[in-house]
């Protein structure tokens, strides 16, 4: 086994593309020495992409936010400009894990690792958030929800890596929002959670909506026809009955240690008309 | 002449008696005396057995007098946590 | 499998140490360096007991590799106290009685040391949040959110 | 012995003062040492191979290529801890706990294991032991292991307390029955009657600290053990038996306990750890992971419990009964017996049956958990008299009070009961200003009981009097929350000196007679006594030094605040002499001051506690949240209130986990799905409000100072108020326990339905 500690991106995905052994990338850590500690892995090769370049970095751009792949998920919110412009996508970053995890773990970690689970990618997805994905083969920029294939799966291929996560600039009348379902307080798992991302008219009508269920099936849902319900609509509480029954409607969940099918289909639609609320308010609406 | 009480288990090696006067003077005594009258519970006072002598719990001190009339009571060893 | 050779900063003193590429820091720290305030409660994240601060952000040592402390700064439990003078938390969990057996007591007075650089006035609320990556299975967590609001008050007076 | 234990009421300078314990700045500074915190020059990992099978038949172990690999220097299995235990049954199971034998009992079983150069060699030569497994068919849960067509996993198993004896083997290796009076007469006199059946999951100690030990075992034949338990004695006794060595030649030191709530009463790995260390010659450091902690020690049992209660409609409860079904792990216990023993030992009743059965089920072996199996049956009993008071439209507290047990009452468990605490805990409860305070919507108040045993149990002590006058304690009893301070104080306070004259030390097997284990809530409450015992014996040392130096009699000297006085008219003239003055001379006056003692320390008097809680509830998810917490309990005397404080909380606490999510999750495959602090939910700082504390004192007849156990009583309600609350707040009656959000929704999503 061995350490390495490059120092661009282009070395990096040279030493990920390596045709021997296998490789792991740590940023955060909080997945990958979980996974090695339970014996489930044991890479040839430890790739810490800490000190790259710019991977450790916020930056603000005129088409929005590029958060880079090692910025542990308490640098976001401290970021006022993207709390205030993204408090979905942040709020949801910031529930991962404790406050120790916190100061390690990363959006893009939280991402490749490819739990059904992840909290902050539900609120990317209904950000629209996109992936900078490096590889041997250059750069492309791919939507978020197109990178887990499957629990613990992605669709990246070999040698490449996550740079950056895009987020657009907010138009005025904007707003998301994220919640979970956990027993506890702190420290768990989402047992079902949901992400809603909202665009008002002047009068307060939605005129875009995004939402997205995780920890409801296999990857990350998308439910269009959740949005196709808000959209035109004022969050009246008929819209908000129809947007709770769409979603439980949508969710493939499955019974396991952490909750049944007939809860996470309920709690899915809860917590969609709840977060849908949030988004709203947050978004100016009244 | 005292009388004890024995918990269901024990009753039942005792040839189904729940109630037995034994001649003791002590927590010794009595168990030597049981063990020789009812062979069945040698095994139980091996394992360990508590004395209740008028509700304070007794599990170690065999030298404690039986008190004539008073209600003696016996029970399975306990753990705690 | 290779030794990393690592220079780093620990407590102030500059401490270099080799250790293997899947190291972990708490394991650098217990078992190279004797350094065993940093307990392993859990090994994967979950308990807080083997919290230290790296480079001002409180992390649990079990989840960080010991060739990733090259060239920063580490804080453990052993570096709290000034020489005989404890730190206002530690004397305070004293005088609470914040702690029964105490395996979690270097975790909490870490978390609770970074929570309150970070926010010198935290309420209850804020108070319980932020030691929530800290399991405690003997206080029901009582004395010990005492004892930091305890901390506060004479922290804010001194 | 000639020390006389009975309570006289007195007053206090040093008991009942709150000083900072004396093993606290260690403790805040990381210096103090725990079970992982030790090494031995030349020191080996050991590691464990376990068993992924929930049943197995174990028909081969090759350890050839382990044994081969670089670095490795011993490997065990079963061969290398032959059976000693000559017929002792329990022996024998502790010994088939710590390696499988013929067959893997449980998920996580230890069925080999090595000690090698460094952990990373010894994971390795795990992978190469290969064991060759006939899998059997397994059993979990508790209900279905008692029917008749369970695999039977012990086929010695009879059935014990049944006439005639079973003519086959089964799963339930023992039923228990106690009671007094004719229920069915009692329930023909009841104007409503309550039945209702109830579950509860099996939940782990979750003591932070996992099982850790170094062993040392010399080619001479003696040995040296360091270790985290809560009884180094009692595992001094078993260890040696287990690996056929005499007591006196093995010297266990008790590192500071990182928690043990039960869990650290039982051996696990150290017998293993000193089998390694003797086929390897060197010593062995042994620490369990967490998921070791999880699948291999502690869990208390699930259950199923049926009870019924009946009641005239004047308050008056007529007849109770409760069956109670406890897993045990694989091997034979006692945990239903217990439960039976405790359901009902709160109330006052005429006509009372309780039924136990022991079962045996493929999971780890059952241990003790603080107050073990009494929280369990205080739930179904507390949620039954719950619902019965409100059928006969009384107040709930009331309805208690007019059945609670008193003096003289004869307990559902037997015995006719002496002065006891569970009345004035109710009437503490019914003044309680939270029983007052105003509640919103979807928010619901609930209230229950609890009782325990206590222990007291074989102690001795050391009392050493230096000749600048500091005293050191020697004690037996592992600390396990502060219980070096409250027997400072004790000393202080008997001697008449400050509390800072005082340091308590524990001592190891080899300095001090035998302790038993600190269980049962004995620690404070027999370590005190004996205490006392051996400063009274100092006292009596130190009135006779005085009375050298004065050259009068010893009978002439009293011992008063600290000093020895001498008494009547003649001596008037000679003033007072302090211990430090008395122990400075003590060279010249017949050598070092001592006082010692070995006692048993019986009669720990019963605990009572009552609990309120507030809840509430989401009723759109199931989620729940605890708003305010109050325990009110009998201390007998607080001698140092804030760790008492701290007992009351602590227990509440792992009981609010235990009621609301903590549970052990059996997959179909027999294997545990959660061994982990992730998935198993212990309560973290956010989900908890302060919790207060009512200390009451009524003084244990049995203890100088009135002293009783305090440790476990406060495991007991809470699992009983919470269901009770959520009760009042969402008008469901939860009967499965962990409450978690899936069940709590299911049933508010059942009522709503009709």
């Amino acid at each position: 086994m061995r350490y390495i500690r490059p120092q661009s991106i282009e070395d990096a995905v040279g030493l990920l593309a390596e045709p021997d052994g296998t490789a792991a990338i740590l940023a955060g850590g909080s997945d990958l020495l979980v996974r090695m500690k339970g014996g489930f892995i044991e890479p040839d090769l430890i790739i810490d992409i800490k000190a790259i370049h710019g991977l450790g970095e916020i930056r603000e751009t005129a088409e929005g936010f590029s958060i880079g792949s090692a910025v542990p998920c308490a640098v976001l919110g401290e970021n006022a400009a993207l709390k205030k412009a993204w408090p979905g996508v942040v709020e949801a970053a910031r529930l991962i894990g404790s406050k120790q995890v916190q100061g390690r773990c990363t959006i893009v970690g939280n991402l490749c690792n490819a739990s059904p689970a992840a909290d902050s990618v539900p609120a990317m997805v209904a950000a629209g958030a996109k992936a900078v994905v490096v590889g041997p083969s250059g750069r492309r920029t791919v939507p978020v929800e197109a990178v887990p294939a499957g629990p613990g799966k992605t669709s990246l291929a070999k040698g490449e890596i996550i740079e950056a996560i895009l987020l657009d600039k907010r138009p005025p009348h904007a707003g998301d929002a994220y919640l979970r379902f956990i027993p506890r307080t702190e420290m768990d798992i989402a047992v079902v959670s949901a992400g809603v991302n909202l665009t008002l008219d002047e009068k307060g009508t939605v005129k875009t909506a995004r939402v997205a269920l995780g920890a409801a099936a296999p990857t990350v849902l998308l439910v269009e026809e959740a949005a196709e319900v808000l959209v035109g609509s004022k969050l009246d509480e008929a819209a908000l009955e129809r947007l709770a029954k769409v979603c439980s409607g949508a969710c493939r969940p499955i019974d396991d240690k952490r909750g049944t099918v007939e809860f996470r289909r309920k709690v899915a639609g809860v917590l969609a008309r709840r977060a849908a609320t949030t988004a709203y308010k947050r978004a100016g609406g009244k | 002449m005292v009388e004890v009480t024995l918990w269901g288990a024990l009753g039942a090696a005792a040839g189904g008696k729940s109630k037995i006067d034994v001649e003791a003077k002590d927590i010794r005594e009595l168990f030597r005396k049981l063990a020789e009258q009812y062979p069945g519970l040698e095994p139980h006072i091996e394992r360990g057995i508590a004395v209740a002598i008028d509700g304070v719990i007794y599990r170690d001190t065999w030298s404690k007098e039986l008190p004539q009339g008073s209600e003696i009571f016996l029970l399975p060893r306990l753990v705690g946590g | 499998m290779a030794g990393v050779a690592v220079s780093t900063t620990i407590n102030g003193d500059n401490v270099e140490y080799l250790c293997q590429p899947d190291e972990t820091l708490l394991d650098v720290l217990r078992d190279r360096l004797g350094l065993t305030g940093a307990k392993e409660g859990c090994g994967t994240g979950d308990c807080g007991a083997c919290s230290v601060i790296l480079d001002d952000r409180l992390v649990c040592s079990c989840l960080v590799l010991g060739a990733e402390a090259e060239g920063r700064n580490v804080e453990t439990i052993e570096g709290m106290a000034h020489g005989d003078k404890l730190h206002p938390l530690q004397q305070k969990f004293l005088e609470h009685a914040a702690l029964q057996c105490g395996i979690c007591t270097p975790g909490f007075l870490m978390a609770a040391k970074d929570l309150l650089a970070k926010n010198p006035d935290p309420t209850e609320e804020e108070i319980r949040f932020g030691l929530a990556g800290n399991l405690c299975r003997c206080t029901g967590y009582d004395k010990i959110v005492r004892a930091v609001q305890d901390a506060v008050s004479e922290m804010k007076a001194a | 012995m000639n020390f006389d234990p009975r309570y006289s009421a007195r007053s206090f300078n040093s008991v009942g003062t709150r000083p900072i314990r004396p093993d606290g700045v260690d403790k805040v500074t990381g210096r103090a040492r725990y079970g992982a915190d030790f090494n031995m020059a030349g020191q080996l990992v050991g590691r464990i191979l376990r068993s992924p099978h929930a049943h197995a038949r174990i028909r081969k172990i090759d350890t050839s290529k382990a044994q081969m690999l670089a670095g490795v220097k011993a490997v065990i299995t079963a061969a290398d801890l032959p059976d000693l235990t000559d017929g002792d049954a329990a022996m024998y199971d502790i010994l088939d706990n710590c390696m499988a034998r013929k067959k893997a009992l449980y998920d996580g079983h230890a069925v080999a294991a090595v000690a090698a150069v460094d952990a990373r060699t010894a994971r390795q030569a795990l992978k190469l032991i290969e064991v060759d497994y006939e899998v059997l068919p397994h059993v979990t849960d508790v209900d279905e292991a008692m029917k008749h067509s369970a695999p039977v996993l012990n086929d010695s198993i009879f059935t014990e307390g049944v006439e005639p004896r079973p003519a086959k083997p089964s799963n339930i290796s023992k039923r228990s029955q106690f009671g007094h009076g004719d229920t069915e007469e009692g329930f023909r006199h009841a104007d409503k009657i309550v039945e209702r059946s109830f579950r509860t999951e099996q939940t782990h100690q979750g003591y932070i600290e996992p099982h850790a030990c170094v062993a040392s075992v010399s080619s001479d034949g003696t040995a040296d053990l360091w270790v985290c338990t809560q009884g180094h004695f009692v595992y001094r006794q078993h260890c040696a038996q287990l690996l056929g060595m005499e007591a006196s030649k093995l010297r266990v030191t008790s590192s500071e306990i990182g928690g043990g709530f039960g869990g650290k009463t039982h051996v696990w790995a150290e017998p293993v750890a000193l089998a390694l260390s003797r086929k390897a010659g060197r010593p062995v450091k042994l620490v369990m992971t967490r998921d070791e902690v999880f699948r291999a020690s502690g869990p208390t049992s699930a259950t199923s419990i049926d009870v019924r209660i009946g009641a005239r409609k004047d308050g008056t409860i007529t007849a109770a009964e409760a069956t109670l079904r406890y897993s045990c792990g694989p091997f034979a216990g006692t945990w239903a017996e217990v439960g039976a023993m405790t359901a009902f030992a709160c109330y006052r009743l005429e006509n009372v049956k309780t039924i136990g059965h022991e079962v045996l089920v493929n999971r780890p072996k059952t241990a003790a958990y603080r107050a073990p199996s009494a929280p369990m049956a205080a739930f179904a009993v507390e949620s039954v008299i719950d619902e019965l008071a409100k059928e006969i439209g009384m107040d709930p507290v009331d309805f208690r009070i007019r059945n609670a047990a008193q003096e003289g009452t004869r307990s559902s468990y037997g015995p006719v009961y002496g002065p006891i605490g569970i009345g004035p805990t109710l009437e503490a409860v019914k003044n309680h200003p939270h029983m007052k305070a105003p509640l919103s919507r979807n928010q619901g108040r609930g209230m229950a009981c609890g009782f325990w045993f206590n222990f007291g149990g074989q102690t001795c002590t050391d009392l050493n009097i230096g000749a600048d006058g500091s005293v050191s304690l020697a004690v037996g009893t592992i600390d396990v929350g502060g219980s070096r301070a409250s027997l400072s104080l004790i000393a202080a306070e008997e001697l008449g000196i400050a509390y800072e004259q005082v340091k308590a030390v524990v001592a190891d097997t080899s300095s001090l007679g035998y302790n038993d284990m600190t269980d049962g809530s004995r620690g404070t409450f027999s370590t005190s006594m004996a205490t006392i015992s051996a400063a009274r014996n100092a006292i009596k040392t130190l009135r006779e030094r005085a009375a050298q130096m004065w050259d009068i009699s010893a009978d002439d000297v009293a011992w008063e605040k600290g000093h020895a006085v001498a008494k009547g008219g003649k001596h008037g003239n000679l003033g007072k002499l302090s211990l430090k003055e008395i122990a400075a001379a003590s060279g010249t006056t017949g050598g070092p001051i001592a006082g010692h003692s070995e006692l048993v320390a019986d009669g720990a008097g019963v605990s009572f506690a009552t609990h309120i809680c507030d809840i509430e509830v989401d009723p759109e998810t199931g989620a729940t949240r605890v708003l305010r917490y109050t325990v009110v309990q009998d201390a007998g005397k607080a001698v140092h209130p804030t760790y008492v404080e701290g007992q009351y909380q602590g227990g509440a606490a792992q009981g609010i986990g235990w009621a609301l999510n903590e549970e052990y999750i059996y997959g179909k495959d027999g294997r545990l799905q959660n061994p982990g602090f992730l998935d198993y939910r212990i309560p973290v700082c956010s989900d908890l409000p302060m919790i207060d504390t009512q200390i009451l004192e009524i003084p244990n007849p049995n203890h100088p100072y009135g002293v009783r156990g305090v440790g476990e009583t406060s495991i007991v309600p809470p699992l009983a108020a919470i269901a009770n609350a959520l009760s009042n707040a969402a008008g469901v009656r939860m009967t499965h326990i962990p409450m978690s959000p899936p069940r709590v929704l299911a049933a508010i999503e059942a009522k709503q339905a009709g």
